[in-house]
């Protein structure tokens, strides 16, 4: 009886051990990193090299290279999520588009602005994070005349010591992280052809990665690499032009035969209709340190007006694989050849390591793209694994995955002389620039995307640099269903949505996922909500000053504490009707998107704060 | 029927349909070449009591002129204003069918605003345009807000519906620097 | 208003009536008294006399005619030589418009339907049109109508698009101003006068003919009455619909025409071409109908195959409603199915042709008399079946295509509209004149002018056959030299301003002679039909006793012992109803007195739409005195005493 | 009956010998020589038709006796052969329009069947008084994008698509082929079948606005070589400029009023308002046909258009003399 007994013993001790250490564990640093932790459950895990584990900093606005836009830290949980409270906040002083992340590096928290494009040094370490340097680059004021959807920043990244971004008016300058000193400032772009810049810039391997905006002003779209000491260009790749100028050659090897060919620049396009051809770069770029490439998307081809660009109208609308070294092209995949409604492709690329059965895995790339498929694509040859709307559409068939090519619904397309009706999705597409996040702990993509439809009449353009070349009237609306936005929780390995989260406003906010299983996003008339990333409930909401469109960010403190800030300030293409007062009573303000939001002004008035939230001491 | 009494239906009849008369004029030739854009200021403080100046004798031939409204609308979309401006809404730039105007709602500030442009990046279009045509843009951004007589102003154009039709749009309350001079 | 009955039954005085007791001066006397109406500019604008208003309406559109006319001199004189700068491209394409305007709305159909109100009742035998005050509405609605299209003219606003005035181009975004209004509003004025007229002589013809009038025995100038007038109930209200869209378009931004929005140009184009080819019919029927009593009287004896020309009547009256497309043969349309409105326009020609072998038929087997109502018979022949052939070639779709919108087709259009229309409308002045006026035109003058509109219409439009094709297209206000143009445009611009003479030379002959003209007995020409057995002109109310009618040529069968019925009232307007088919003596209806509603009605719709061109709120405001006007236009009259009917 | 004889022999003359540049006689294209034929046979159908009736007409009146009283029974019955005149009247009339609605039926089939078959394709867009033409090929970045010229290879059937940015105009080439209307919001079509080489004028049939008269284009209908040579001059970037007042027509073409309407390809002038200009000094005609190509017309429609063409699109810019010859030398440089 007495050596049961004593086995019985042995036994619960060593279930204490184990308890004991598993608990021990779970509040050390050191966890079962959550690739592995994900792997064995047959999920998409994120590319072991681009996205090291979290050190509590945010350096750049996607978080890592993969763009996960994943928070590793887990202190606040869907339990204690219910408590969070406003810890300080920061006015900037100005009341345009608030996209741009704040970011933190070493206890110091840098807030980049809409234009003026101030840059704030805020020191964490003191109570109510005072300002310690301000940075004013005074852009020039005319840049606002040619900026076609508000005048916004995407953010700022940090490397080596110091703050790289990009000014509206087309510069792209380094700032001393210490002392707030410019190092240096290049000037890219040209706003007398209508070129801007907005983008958040990428840097890596040493180099400063900046591209143009201004697909609706007649620009010819372009990335460039700067050096990140010198701020001298590197290299530069056209989106269109001849195979010289887009950086086109024998490294190149497009997935389908419909990328294949010589000079497509400018054999797909009217002659001349490149060298004003839109395909800019206005949106995010991801890096594989691992192949030292580069993804990005280029923008819609110009002008909106199909009929006057006959063609597939090469290299618009589509994905870029480039070697970040020396900007060759390694391959290109068109989502949305010969675009008809200003679908461009520059959405956020997340970069994974993907199941294809078996145990395998693949280097992928996935992405909800703004023609709303949500893509997987090889990474190394750009092939497409598989593509399923993730918004409603009813101008497209779908993706012929033999070809690569995109199948338009016949009969949608926009002619002079005869508008077309219930176009979905409408310009703005299924998802704009507001990227997603992917939490590797639930393996889910969270998309804040749009449900909008638009009907769309064309005319003949006039080309005059420096002013819109468009050649269409937009009227848009809320789609099926009557609500304007969507969150939805997307599983890239089933290719299916696995919950929705109805918004009445359009969503224009990034989200933000965290390994404690919850979701940050913003609404357009204010509500900061944080959701349960397993099932969608909503665990926490707070109302700030004026409409979210800006990345909500997650760092560990001074304290050890996990901070959550947002920066609240209405704008953007969506928010203008608010930001720059327009008048409700034309439905096509704001190239058509005033009809959509036309309550918007009675809910929301224009802002630019910084919020920061913690849980109570 | 008294002759008198005749004689005065006769006249008030014909004195109501002359007012109509000049509302058509298409003149292509259009006023002598020297044709110029007055630089007249914005809205905003004239030190020292002095007057602003008076408003241009010409911006009436321009303003209630139907042909040179219609050809405003025609220049508006050519010129991709409409990029800009939408149809009166505003977008990039600011809307114009609304009663607030940064650097002045009268016609000939309007006409500068479109020749010289304005810092926050209106073009400027002196040089691109002839006078003639500022001057008839000018009328047709005047008649987004209402300020055109209804029976000179355009119902709709041949394009996707947009704003309420112009000849029921109500004028818009006239601000102090367009009634101080008119 | 007689006082009402206190209850006991006063002593009715007794009812006049004229019977066989009542007769000759004493009977005239009372029915002027009874028929005439109040003195005085005021009485004058209260008529509602059927004479009175054909009067009116024939002279307003003569009128219109001579202003219209100058137009085309103007025009001629520019197109005279090539890059002429006489009239400048916007003078001289508001000239056309109104040119066609004017003659097509307020000249060619007013004028028919003016001839059709004076004589209808006279040659139906009754004493007055249906609705009398109706017909007064009428007038004053086509005359402001005309006014308002006229003072649009001279203040700037006329319209310049053309007479069809087709969409976008007189759309809210390329008609500027308010001359595509002004002419959308005229054509809503004149459509509702056209209407009215119609309506009333529908009316007129069905139910008060002369009792023995079968249908079999109506003049054949009564059916082309007949038959016009359905044709005008069944294709104005097309017109009215698309001006009333073109309208709401211009004024209220509504989207019908608007191509982005799905709306369609060719929607207008269908809507009008589906009144505008009725319409050259309502002009050129009435035609027929004067040729065919011309040709009966001159050729002293009734007209050969009456059935057949009543047949065709008909038959051309419904065949006009099937072939609108052939104006649309170059808009695109499917090619199949032009070759069916190919063949619906050739159909067309058949009852015209089968009318014309009648006609000379009737001359074949008559003894003609050469004078001047003749002669323009027989012009009329000799120009129209040129057009009528002109007609048959651009009627097919490979032809058309090649001549469509030349001058080819305007060469078509004037010898059908002059030649078929304004002929046989000289011709029944001069016919009708005496009875009219009491007084011939002068032969002679009128052999002169005769002789020169016909030879200065073909100078004047035969060689716009060659100038269409040479290749010059319609409505150029110039063309270049040297493409062979010259000559036939300088022949045309001559035989515009012989035409130009021969009018006037019309003119000054009606004018002398209603003073110094040969005085004209109730029947000058010895014709058949009732008309000529009134006086000349005819009192106010036409027969001293409603005619009865045995045969198809009253006149000629029962020359002096008329027989007539007895039994109308005298103190009180009243008419003899017959039955439609056969009429025989029906109902006594009392007839509507003189009164200035109409007038103020008239002038109250006209000022609202004039208003409504101008703002919308003009209809809700206008509805007011509208409906005032034609409540007092409809009180009744309290019905006197009645005596029991009493027909001997 | 002279005057009428005279009429009629001076119509038929002129149908055999004319040679105009713009005449539907001008037998230059298959459509317009199926036109001749079936006219002529309407004519000859017609003009017999209206001799019988004219010469009924007139036997009517030749035996009409003077009878002017009014004797017993005038209106007796007709003589028996009328009525059967009238049935044989009648049936011809139903026999003439059968066979001519039939021989119409017939070229118009023939015609649509001949146009299943076309070897190139034309885009004419036309705009408020001048005609905007591309040549469409399957290779988009060979289009060519020219105004108011339409070149045609003989013998070759060209597919015309049509289309209106403004108001409903009509595309007329009268030596070719009949006319088509261009509606906005719709696309009609045409089918050209050149047969003779030449140069013809087309204008705007369908009324559309103040300069509705001088809306022309010239069509020069040339050999299979000369086209393609033209075809591959029309497809080069424009000449550059070479003398310094060519080089300052060319500074003040690109920075001022007209590259905000007018395109130069090669330029920075890239307007899409008004007609493209990168070969202009090629063209046979300026302003859509209003004036022939010449230095003298040149300069007097660039100095002051509104006096040459009142009322079109293009406004009187009041340059100045030195601007004047400069922008005058550019264009002319524009081969």
């Amino acid at each position: 009886m007495r050596r049961i007994l004593v086995g019985l013993i042995a036994v619960v001790a060593i279930i204490a051990l184990v308890a004991f250490t598993f608990i021990l564990n779970r509040k050390s640093p050191v966890q079962p990193t959550l690739q592995q932790h994900a792997a064995s459950a047959g999920k998409a895990t994120p590319a072991e090299a681009a996205s090291p584990p979290d050190d509590g900093n945010w350096i750049m606005p996607a978080k890592d290279y993969a763009a996960t836009r994943f928070s590793g830290l887990g202190e606040i949980t869907q339990a204690n999520v219910g408590k969070l409270q406003v810890s300080f906040t920061f006015s900037t002083g100005t009341t345009e588009g608030f996209e741009a992340p704040p970011l933190v590096v070493n206890n110091v928290m840098y807030v980049v602005t809409p234009w003026p494009n101030n840059l704030f040094a805020l020191d964490l370490t003191k109570p109510g994070a005072p300002p310690k340097w301000e940075y004013k680059p005074n852009p020039a004021a005319a840049a606002k005349g040619v900026a076609c959807c508000g005048p916004v920043n995407r953010g700022a990244s940090y490397w080596n010591g110091r703050i790289f971004m990009n000014l509206l008016d087309g510069n792209a300058v380094a700032v001393d992280a210490e002392s707030g000193k410019e190092v240096w400032r290049t000037k890219l772009a040209d706003i007398q052809r209508g070129e801007t810049i907005t983008m958040a810039p990428l840097v890596a391997d040493g180099k400063v990665l900046v591209g143009n905006s201004g697909g609706e002003m007649g620009v010819r779209g372009w990335l460039a690499a700067l050096d990140a000491d010198t701020g001298k260009i590197v290299w530069k790749a056209y989106s269109t032009g001849p195979d010289k100028d887009v950086l086109i050659g024998p490294g190149y090897q497009a997935p389908y035969q419909q990328d294949k060919g010589r000079d497509l620049g400018v054999k797909s396009w009217p002659p001349g209709y490149w060298k004003i051809g839109g395909g800019t770069v206005w949106g995010w770029v991801s890096y594989d340190p691992q192949s030292k490439t580069i993804f990005y998307g280029t923008s819609n081809p110009g002008p909106w007006n199909q009929e006057q660009r006959p063609g597939d109208n090469k290299f618009t609308a589509g994905v870029f694989a480039r070697d970040i070294g020396t900007g060759q092209a390694r391959w290109f995949y068109q989502s949305t050849p010969h675009d008809l409604y200003d679908h461009d492709d520059i959405n956020e690329i997340l970069l994974v390591d993907y199941p294809i059965g078996n145990g395998r895995r693949i280097p992928a790339l996935i992405r909800p793209s703004r023609n709303g498929f949500f893509y997987v694509q090889d990474r190394r040859t750009g092939r497409v694994l598989s593509a399923r709307p993730y918004g409603m559409i009813n101008v497209y068939k779908g993706v012929d995955l033999r070809s690569g090519r995109l199948i338009p619904v016949a009969g949608m397309e926009p002619v002079p002389g005869r508008a077309v009706r219930n176009i979905c999705p409408a310009s703005p597409g299924a998802k704009d620039w507001n990227p997603s996040a992917f939490s590797p702990v639930t393996g889910l993509v969270y998309i804040p995307h749009l449900n909008l439809c638009q009907d769309m009449g064309v005319k003949n353009a006039n080309y005059i640099a420096g002013t819109p070349f468009v050649g269409a009237d937009v009227k848009m609306y809320a789609g099926p269903g009557g609500n304007r936005g969507v969150l939805t929780a997307w599983d890239p390995v089933a290719q299916r949505a696995v919950f929705e989260i109805k918004e009445d406003l359009p969503l224009w906010s990034p989200a933000l996922a965290t390994a404690g299983g919850i979701v940050f996003y913003g609404t357009m008339d204010g509500w900061f909500k944080a959701i349960d990333a397993r099932t969608g409930k909503l665990l926490w909401q707070f109302k700030t000053g004026s409409g979210i469109i800006g990345q909500p960010i997650s760092y560990r403190g001074p304290d050890g504490h996990q901070y959550i800030a947002v920066p609240s300030g209405v704008g953007g293409w969506a928010g203008a009707i608010v930001s720059a007062q327009l008048d409700p009573r034309d439905p096509s303000g704001a190239l058509g998107f005033s009809n959509a939001v036309k309550d918007l002004p009675k809910r929301v008035s224009a802002g630019g704060t910084v919020y920061v939230f913690a849980l109570p001491k | 029927m008294s002759s008198r009494f005749r004689n005065s239906i006769w006249t008030l009849v014909s004195l109501a349909l002359l007012a109509g008369c000049d509302r058509e004029k298409s003149n292509p030739r259009g006023q002598p070449l020297a044709e110029t854009i007055p630089d007249t200021s914005p809205d905003t403080v004239f030190p020292g009591d002095a007057k602003p100046r008076p408003l241009d004798p010409r911006a009436a031939d321009y303003e209630q002129n139907a042909f040179a409204i219609a050809q405003g609308q025609q220049l508006f979309g050519a010129m991709n204003c409409v990029g800009c401006h939408a149809h009166g809404g505003g977008g990039m730039g600011p809307a114009l069918m609304d009663s607030q105007w940064r650097y002045g709602g009268r016609i000939d500030q309007i006409a500068q605003s479109i020749a010289k442009g304005r810092p926050n990046g209106m073009p400027a279009w002196e040089g691109k345009l002839t006078d003639r045509q500022i001057w008839q843009l000018a009328a047709f951004v005047r008649s987004l807000s209402g300020q055109a007589p209804k029976d000179a102003v355009a119902a709709r154009a041949d394009e996707l519906s947009n704003t309420p039709p112009q000849t029921q749009t109500k004028r818009e309350p006239a601000l102090p620097s367009d009634s101080a001079q008119q | 208003m007689t006082p009402r009955s206190k209850g006991r039954a006063t002593k009715r005085e007794p009812v006049l009536r004229d019977g066989p007791d009542l007769t000759g001066s004493d009977l005239e006397e009372r029915l002027e008294k009874t028929w005439s109406r109040p003195r005085g500019f005021i009485g004058w604008l209260a008529s509602v006399d059927h004479k009175e208003i054909g009067r009116r309406y024939i002279f307003t559109a003569l009128g219109f005619l001579a202003a219209a006319g100058l137009l085309a001199l103007h025009m001629r004189l520019q197109l005279m030589f090539p890059d002429n700068d006489i009239l400048g491209p916007s003078a001289f394409n508001e000239a056309f418009t109104m040119h066609g305007t004017t003659m097509m709305f307020l000249f060619a159909v007013p004028v028919m339907q003016g001839v059709q109100i004076y004589l209808t009742p006279i040659m139906v035998g009754t004493r007055a049109m249906a609705f009398p005050r109706l017909t007064a509405f009428s007038y004053y609605m086509y005359l402001f109508g005309g006014l308002f299209l006229w003072a649009g003219h001279f203040l700037h606003f006329g319209p310049d698009n053309g007479w069809f005035n087709y969409v976008p181009l007189s759309g809210p975004q390329y008609g500027v101003g308010k001359r595509s209004d002004a002419w959308a509003q005229t054509i809503t004025f004149t459509e509702v006068a056209a209407l009215a007229v119609a309506v009333t002589l529908v009316a007129t013809i069905f139910k008060q003919r002369a009792p023995g009038m079968t249908l079999a025995r109506m003049p054949i100038f009564v059916w082309s009455t007949l038959v016009t007038s359905l044709m005008v109930v069944f294709s104005m209200p097309a017109i009215a619909l698309v001006s009333g869209l073109l309208l709401s378009d211009r004024l209220v931004g509504t989207q019908f025409f608007n191509p982005v929005e799905h709306g369609d140009p060719l929607l207008y184009q269908h809507l009008f071409w589906f009144f505008g080819h009725p319409e050259v019919y309502i002009i050129f029927l009435p035609a027929t109908g004067f040729v065919s009593e011309i040709v009966a009287t001159f050729s002293r004896r009734t007209i050969f195959g009456y059935p057949i020309v009543v047949l065709s009547l008909v038959g051309t009256g419904i065949l006009a409603f099937g072939l609108w497309v052939h104006h649309m043969f170059a808009t695109g349309l499917p090619r199949v199915g032009y070759s069916f409105y190919t063949a619906a326009s050739m159909a067309v020609s058949i009852p015209t042709g089968l009318q014309i072998f009648c006609w000379i038929a009737t001359i074949w087997d008559g003894r003609p008399r050469l004078q001047v109502p003749m002669l323009y018979v027989i012009g009329f022949i000799v120009t129209f079946v040129i057009g009528g052939l002109s007609g048959i070639i651009i009627a097919a779709v490979p032809l058309d295509l090649q001549v469509h919108d030349t001058y080819f087709i305007v060469a078509h259009f004037h010898y059908v509209l002059i030649g078929g229309a304004v002929f046989p409308l000289l011709g029944a002045i001069t016919y009708w004149y005496p009875k009219l006026t009491g007084r011939m035109m002068s032969e002679r003058l009128g052999n002169i002018s005769f002789w020169t509109i016909f030879l200065g219409f073909q100078l004047a439009f035969f060689p716009m056959h060659i100038a269409g094709l040479m290749g010059m297209p319609r409505r150029v206000y110039t063309y270049p030299a040297g493409m062979g143009l010259e000559l036939p445009n300088m022949l045309s611009s001559i035989g515009s301003f012989v035409v130009a003479l021969a009018v006037l030379m019309f003119v000054v002959n009606m004018a002398a002679s209603f003073r110094r003209g040969e005085r004209a007995g109730p029947d000058p020409w010895d014709a058949a039909s009732l008309e000529w057995a009134t006086a000349s002109p005819p009192p106010w109310y036409n027969f001293a006793h409603i005619p009865a009618v045995e045969s198809r040529a009253p006149l000629w069968d029962l020359k002096d012992d008329l027989p007539v019925v007895h039994g109308l009232r005298v103190d009180d307007r009243e008419l003899l109803m017959t039955s439609v088919i056969s009429a025989s003596p029906d109902v006594r209806e009392p007839s509507a007195t003189p009164s200035i509603w109409p007038l103020i009605s008239a002038i109250a719709v006209a000022v609202t739409f004039i208003g409504s061109v101008f703002s919308p709120w003009a209809l809700v405001f206008g509805a007011a005195p509208v409906g005032i006007a034609l409540t007092a236009w409809f009180w009744p009259k309290l019905p006197g005493p009645f005596a029991e009917p009493q027909i001997t | 009956m002279t005057r009428r004889g005279l009429i009629v022999c001076s119509f038929l003359l002129c149908l055999a010998a004319c040679s105009g540049i713009q005449t539907p006689l001008g037998n230059s294209g298959a459509d317009d020589s199926s036109f001749i034929r079936l006219f002529v046979t309407f004519l000859v159908v017609c003009t017999v038709m209206y001799l019988l009736v004219v010469g009924a007409l007139a036997g009517a009146l030749a035996n009409r006796r003077r009878l002017l009283t009014v004797e017993e029974g005038t209106h007796h019955e007709s003589s028996p052969w009328i009525r059967r005149a009238l049935i044989g009247w009648a049936a011809l009339i139903v026999a003439g329009l059968v066979g001519l609605t039939i021989a119409s039926f017939f070229t118009d089939r023939a015609a649509a069947k001949r146009a299943m078959r076309p070897q190139f394709t034309v885009k004419i867009i036309a705009n408020q008084w001048w005609w905007d033409i591309i040549y469409t090929t399957p290779d988009v970045s060979q289009a060519v994008h020219t105004a108011n010229e339409l070149h045609l290879p003989v013998g070759v059937e060209a597919e015309v698509s049509l289309e209106s940015n403004d108001v409903i105009h009509s595309f007329w080439v009268p030596n070719l082929a009949g006319k088509q209307d261009l509606i906005p919001g719709r696309t009609t079509d045409i089918q050209l079948l050149p047969t003779k080489t030449g140069l013809y004028r087309g204008q705007c049939a369908e009324f559309c606005g103040i300069q509705h008269a001088n809306m022309a284009l010239a069509v020069q209908v040339e050999s299979r070589e000369a086209f393609l040579r033209w075809i591959a001059q029309q497809r080069r970037a424009a000449f550059a400029p070479t003398t310094p007042t060519e080089l300052a027509g060319y500074h003040y073409f690109t920075t001022h009023e007209c590259s905000s309407c007018h395109s130069i390809a090669g330029t920075p002038a890239n307007g899409q308002v008004g007609p493209d200009l990168t070969h202009v000094a090629s063209r046979r005609t300026i302003a859509a046909g209003a004036l022939p190509m010449s230095s003298g017309n040149l300069y007097g429609w660039v100095a002051d258009p509104q006096s040459q063409k009142p009322g079109n699109k293009m406004p009187t810019i009041g340059l100045a003399p030195n601007e004047l010859h400069a922008v005058v030398a550019y264009l002319q440089r524009l081969k």
